[in-house]
């Protein structure tokens, strides 16, 4: 048997399904001490942009239940300190390098894109047309479809290289969205970004982030982000999908794969338990082995009506 | 090298009402942390806290393989570190972040602390380091209140020099900031080699209008609201001088005040 | 000084901003032995309907993150046993009762705002448009401007009691639903219903619910209630709000009235905690004769750019 | 009436690995409870559980003023209760639901209790209520195998009448299933006045088809996913034979079989 762990989205074709999700594992580089970077999927760098970005004024996250929003507003070292100073370190690691970019027009987007051709060692490029904390861009495009159709199909004639759009779950429609993006010429769906969200300050009565709004992630947005995923999957059978939102254990892995995700991205618990990728990697194994199944086999169980992996699982007593 | 480490409650020491010290069995962070270096805390806890919290490691001793914290009860977090039973787990994450520096001063050196409130909690490794390096430190503490000031406990024996108690009261010690009582001693003349500070954000806007003119580099323990504390979230920054924003966690939290935008 | 906690919502009056959530608090007699009813500001009984119904089959609810999924599929006694062994019981422990009232067509809607015009000791009525556990009727009208608006206007035309309509938080434009139903009559509009979302249970990859979807409620909620609350009260200023969504604690009370709510409801919290409504109005009574201030002047604060209540809270430190 | 107490953790009886008992400080609510009802336990952990959970109350001592639980591990709330340190507070929603009945046999009426499994949960203080009514009672317990049977300690001295053990496996007592042990007696002539049950939902199919045709009167002590435990939410209900659904926690949790649609 092949690797029961391996997994093909469409062009893309990963050794497992766990990645790390964009802006919750830095540039890869931070969490060297907790996790094998070689061993996990693939990591999805923070949003890159043409320049380097500042990013909005602190306080940027606040912690809400079994979750936090942020607005970090999309600080990055630019593409060019990326591929300069970060790529070759992540290349020597041996990590699967998923580069996340952003914009603030389209332009901006295909520019960056470009940028990124000619560096060696990405294996797939993720568009975040769904960042709710800056200004202009980000999540504008991602909640109208003419206007994700039209970026994508941009961005897909300025690069060869596997093309994920990572969705907004504040989309008016996020079928249509999905659709858009998809026919615009995206190989792969992730889904979904943080949910504009918004916590005040009791005694001050005011936001407690400088932003305003922010995006909230973690366990608390799951029972959310697994619906979408179902949702998307049933409405547009056979396109490759990574699911991501509050996902800290091995059991929520499984509920995205049967959701229909064929990957997925753990996100805010890389910052509660740096080392959680590579430990769902190994749990995951495990999980395959010990049921002598493959997570191939796991995707999309939902929509086939479910039923126990690996037969003889004793009726309870 | 940072690692998650699990750690045992063994000991909780009370100040007064809601200031109190917390120390843990927890070897391998015992030897590797650093004075002014801190660590991520995850409290057993509800459906809040979420995140961890970051505490200052108060000091450590390698051989008994503990490591302490002194707290200042303040909501969730704190509240259940407050009330968890003793011999109960948790995780600690670290060491993380830089730390004091001391090594490059000469023996007979003096150095000045300045710490509010609780925060006080990093220098009772840093007083060591310092008695250890053969130099002198005047501490200066400075509270709301006598409460506050109740943390001065954990110094009796530690610090090589002059203490100097300030409440905005009177109560204990000089009327007034911590940081007026420090401008008296410089404008006396007296002069420090190094300066470090821990406290609230007024505490060290107040400070750094009086190191600046005096020229006495400092070395600020800053504090802003951690999503992880290892430079992977970025939601910790502090504007800067040079950049825009400094990541207090992996860049700090011990921060020149030359380089904060106040 | 007037009753410092009492609020008006257009026509509605009541003694204090602390209410109940319908569907989490049954017909408000099973908490007597937790809360005395004549002392909260009011409850919204379970969703009504003309006939009695059944609900959904079971499992109907699941633990999530901070919160819970629920799919009951609106069971009631029906109005009429409502109105003849509920409503009298209620009336005897003084309490202000709000009747939550559904349909799957217009028409149903219509019949029970009717049929409880008869009755005495309603204060208000209030449209559930947005339940999202039914196949028909419930949400369907809420994610539609044009069918909120129809829906609105005739049951308006049925009742002279003050008229709440409860928005759906997965509307594609919650502020054209806010307005549609604003400008057919509603006199207050209540948020949030819950958020539709899904839980799968790895072993079987089969929803935890037998309805598949459920709605998810809860602290987990609770940033995006608070974003949905400020939005709606930014769009439409002297709209009255009642705000919903994940409220447990004397400070998320305050949060959403800085938010623009001039009242609230609590609503999983009474699962957890039956004494929770009680308890906060207790809470805000104290917290008001503290700072000498009224409930009237903390609605809206975050609009009003903020700054600390009640003037002397000394400076941190 | 109903309350939430306080109630404070003071004893814990482990049976085997996962099968253990927990006994509270809670003198109000030991006081009230009478054998078959049930509470509402908060559980102080992380993010989960949410809700609370609902525990049978197995035994109560209104003069010590403690609550007893029998429980068995399965996820997060029993993980949490397994690990809590002694003294830890919880609080207790209760009492909660119907009560079995007793009082209306005759002194010396015989009557069976089948229990599988974790189900022997709710027995300790029915049986001293049974002993004490002057009736006997024979006490069929089930598991799949002797380890899931170890909770047969708690019942040591408690049952006025033939203690039946039957395993899966048969490596203790009767081999096959309780009910299949049941039927044999029933077969074999012994005649009861009233049956008392409680276990999975698969034992208790089994069990009706057992009872039915016996016309043997019977309680069923049911479970179901509960939200709030008083009626509330209307998340706990049961397929009904009379109505539609049947909510399990303020019209149960003990129902007779012939209103359960199976
Ligand atoms: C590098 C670093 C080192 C630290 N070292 C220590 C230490 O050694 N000892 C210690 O006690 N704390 C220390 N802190 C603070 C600590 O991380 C927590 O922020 C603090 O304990 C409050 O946590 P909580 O869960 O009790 O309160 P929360 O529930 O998080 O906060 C409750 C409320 O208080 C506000 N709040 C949070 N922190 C503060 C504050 N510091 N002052 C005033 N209001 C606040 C919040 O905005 C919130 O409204 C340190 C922080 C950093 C970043
Ligand atoms: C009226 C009533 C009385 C009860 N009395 C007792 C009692 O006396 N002692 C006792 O130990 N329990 C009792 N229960 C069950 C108890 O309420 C919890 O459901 C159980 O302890 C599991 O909680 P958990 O948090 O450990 O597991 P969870 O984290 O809630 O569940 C973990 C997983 O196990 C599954 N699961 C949940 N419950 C069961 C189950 N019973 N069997 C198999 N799988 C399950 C869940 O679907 C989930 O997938 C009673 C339930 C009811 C409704
Ligand atoms: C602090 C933070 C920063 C983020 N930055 C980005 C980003 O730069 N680009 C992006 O596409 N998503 C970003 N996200 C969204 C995450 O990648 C992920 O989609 C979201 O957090 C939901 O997953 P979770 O619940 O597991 O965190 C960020 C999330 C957080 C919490
Ligand atoms: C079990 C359950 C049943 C509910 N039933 C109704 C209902 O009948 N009618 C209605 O308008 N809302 C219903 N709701 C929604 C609540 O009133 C409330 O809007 C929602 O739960 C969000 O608030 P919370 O997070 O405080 O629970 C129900 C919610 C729950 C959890
Ligand atoms: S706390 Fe996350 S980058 Fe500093
Ligand atoms: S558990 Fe809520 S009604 Fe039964």
């Amino acid at each position: 048997m092949s690797d029961p762990l391996a997994v093909t989205l469409g062009p893309l074709t990963l050794n497992n399904p766990i990645l790390t999700a964009s802006g919750t594992f830095g540039y890869g580089l931070e969490f060297t001490d907790f996790v094998d970077l070689a061993a996990i999927g693939g990591l999805c760098t923070k949003g890159l942009s043409l320049k380097p970005h500042a990013g909005n004024a602190p306080p940027r996250i606040c912690e809400t239940p079994a979750g936090m929003l942020n607005a970090i507003g999309l600080q990055n070292v630019g593409v060019e300190a990326f591929v300069s100073e970060k790529l070759p370190k992540l290349r020597a690691c041996g990590a699967t390098v998923i580069a996340n970019v952003w914009g603030d027009l389209e332009d901006d987007y295909v520019t960056v894109v470009r940028a990124l051709e000619g560096a060696d060692g990405i294996a797939a490029v993720e568009l975040n047309i769904s960042c709710p904390n800056v200004r202009q861009g980000g999540m504008l495009f991602g909640n109208s479809p003419p206007l994700t159709r039209a970026l994508v199909a941009k961005v897909r004639a300025a690069t060869r290289r596997p093309l994920i759009v990572k969705l907004s779950p504040n989309a008016p429609d996020l079928v249509e969205s999905a659709r858009a993006a998809r026919e615009a010429g995206a190989d792969i769906l992730s889904l979904v970004n943080t949910f504009v969200g918004m916590a005040i300050a009791p005694e001050t009565a005011r936001p407690r982030i400088s932003f305003g709004t922010g995006g909230l992630s973690g366990p608390a947005i799951r029972p959310l982000a697994v619906r979408m995923v179902y949702q998307v999957a049933k409405a547009l059978p056979g396109v490759p999908l990574m699911g991501i939102g509050g996902i800290a254990e091995l059991s929520d892995v499984l509920e995205f794969l049967a959701a229909g995700a064929t990957a997925i991205q753990v996100g805010t618990a890389n910052f509660k338990d740096p080392g959680v990728s590579g430990r769902l990697v190994k749990e995951l194994t495990d999980y395959c082995a010990a049921r002598k199944t493959t997570v191939a086999a796991l995707v999309g169980r939902a929509h086939r009506g479910g039923g126990r992996v690996g037969g003889a699982a004793g009726a309870e007593g | 090298m940072k690692a998650d480490h699990r750690a045992t409650l063994t000991r909780r020491q009370i100040f007064s009402p809601g200031l109190f010290s917390v120390t843990f069995d927890c070897p391998d962070l015992a030897r590797a942390v650093l004075p002014g270096q801190f660590a991520m805390l995850e409290v057993p806890e509800r459906a809040q806290p979420y995140l961890r919290r970051a505490y200052s490691v108060a000091d450590a001793d390698a051989g008994a393989g503990t490591v302490e914290f002194l707290i200042k009860t303040i909501g969730r977090g704190t509240r259940a570190l407050e009330r968890m039973p003793e011999r109960s787990t948790v995780r600690l994450l670290g060491p993380m972040g830089n730390a004091f520096t001391v090594a490059d001063l000469p023996r007979g050196a003096r150095v000045a602390i300045v710490a509010g409130g609780i925060g006080a909690a990093p220098f009772p490794a840093l007083l060591r380091g310092i008695a250890k390096a053969g130099l002198s430190a005047d501490f200066f503490l400075g509270g709301r209140n006598a409460k506050e000031l109740s943390i001065r406990a954990r110094f009796d024996g530690l610090v090589p020099g002059e203490t100097v108690l300030a409440s905005d009261d009177g109560a204990l010690g000089e009327k007034g900031f911590v940081t007026e009582a420090l401008a008296r001693r410089l404008g006396a003349g007296t002069r420090y080699a190094r300066l470090y500070a821990c406290g609230p954000m007024p505490m060290f806007a107040a400070l750094a209008k009086v190191v600046g003119p005096a020229r006495l580099p400092s070395e600020f323990s800053t504090e802003a609201e951690m999503g992880c504390g290892f430079g992977a979230c970025l939601g910790c920054v502090i504007p800067g001088t040079e950049k825009p924003f400094i990541v207090s966690c992996s860049e700090g939290p011990i921060l020149s005040p030359e380089k904060i935008q106040w």
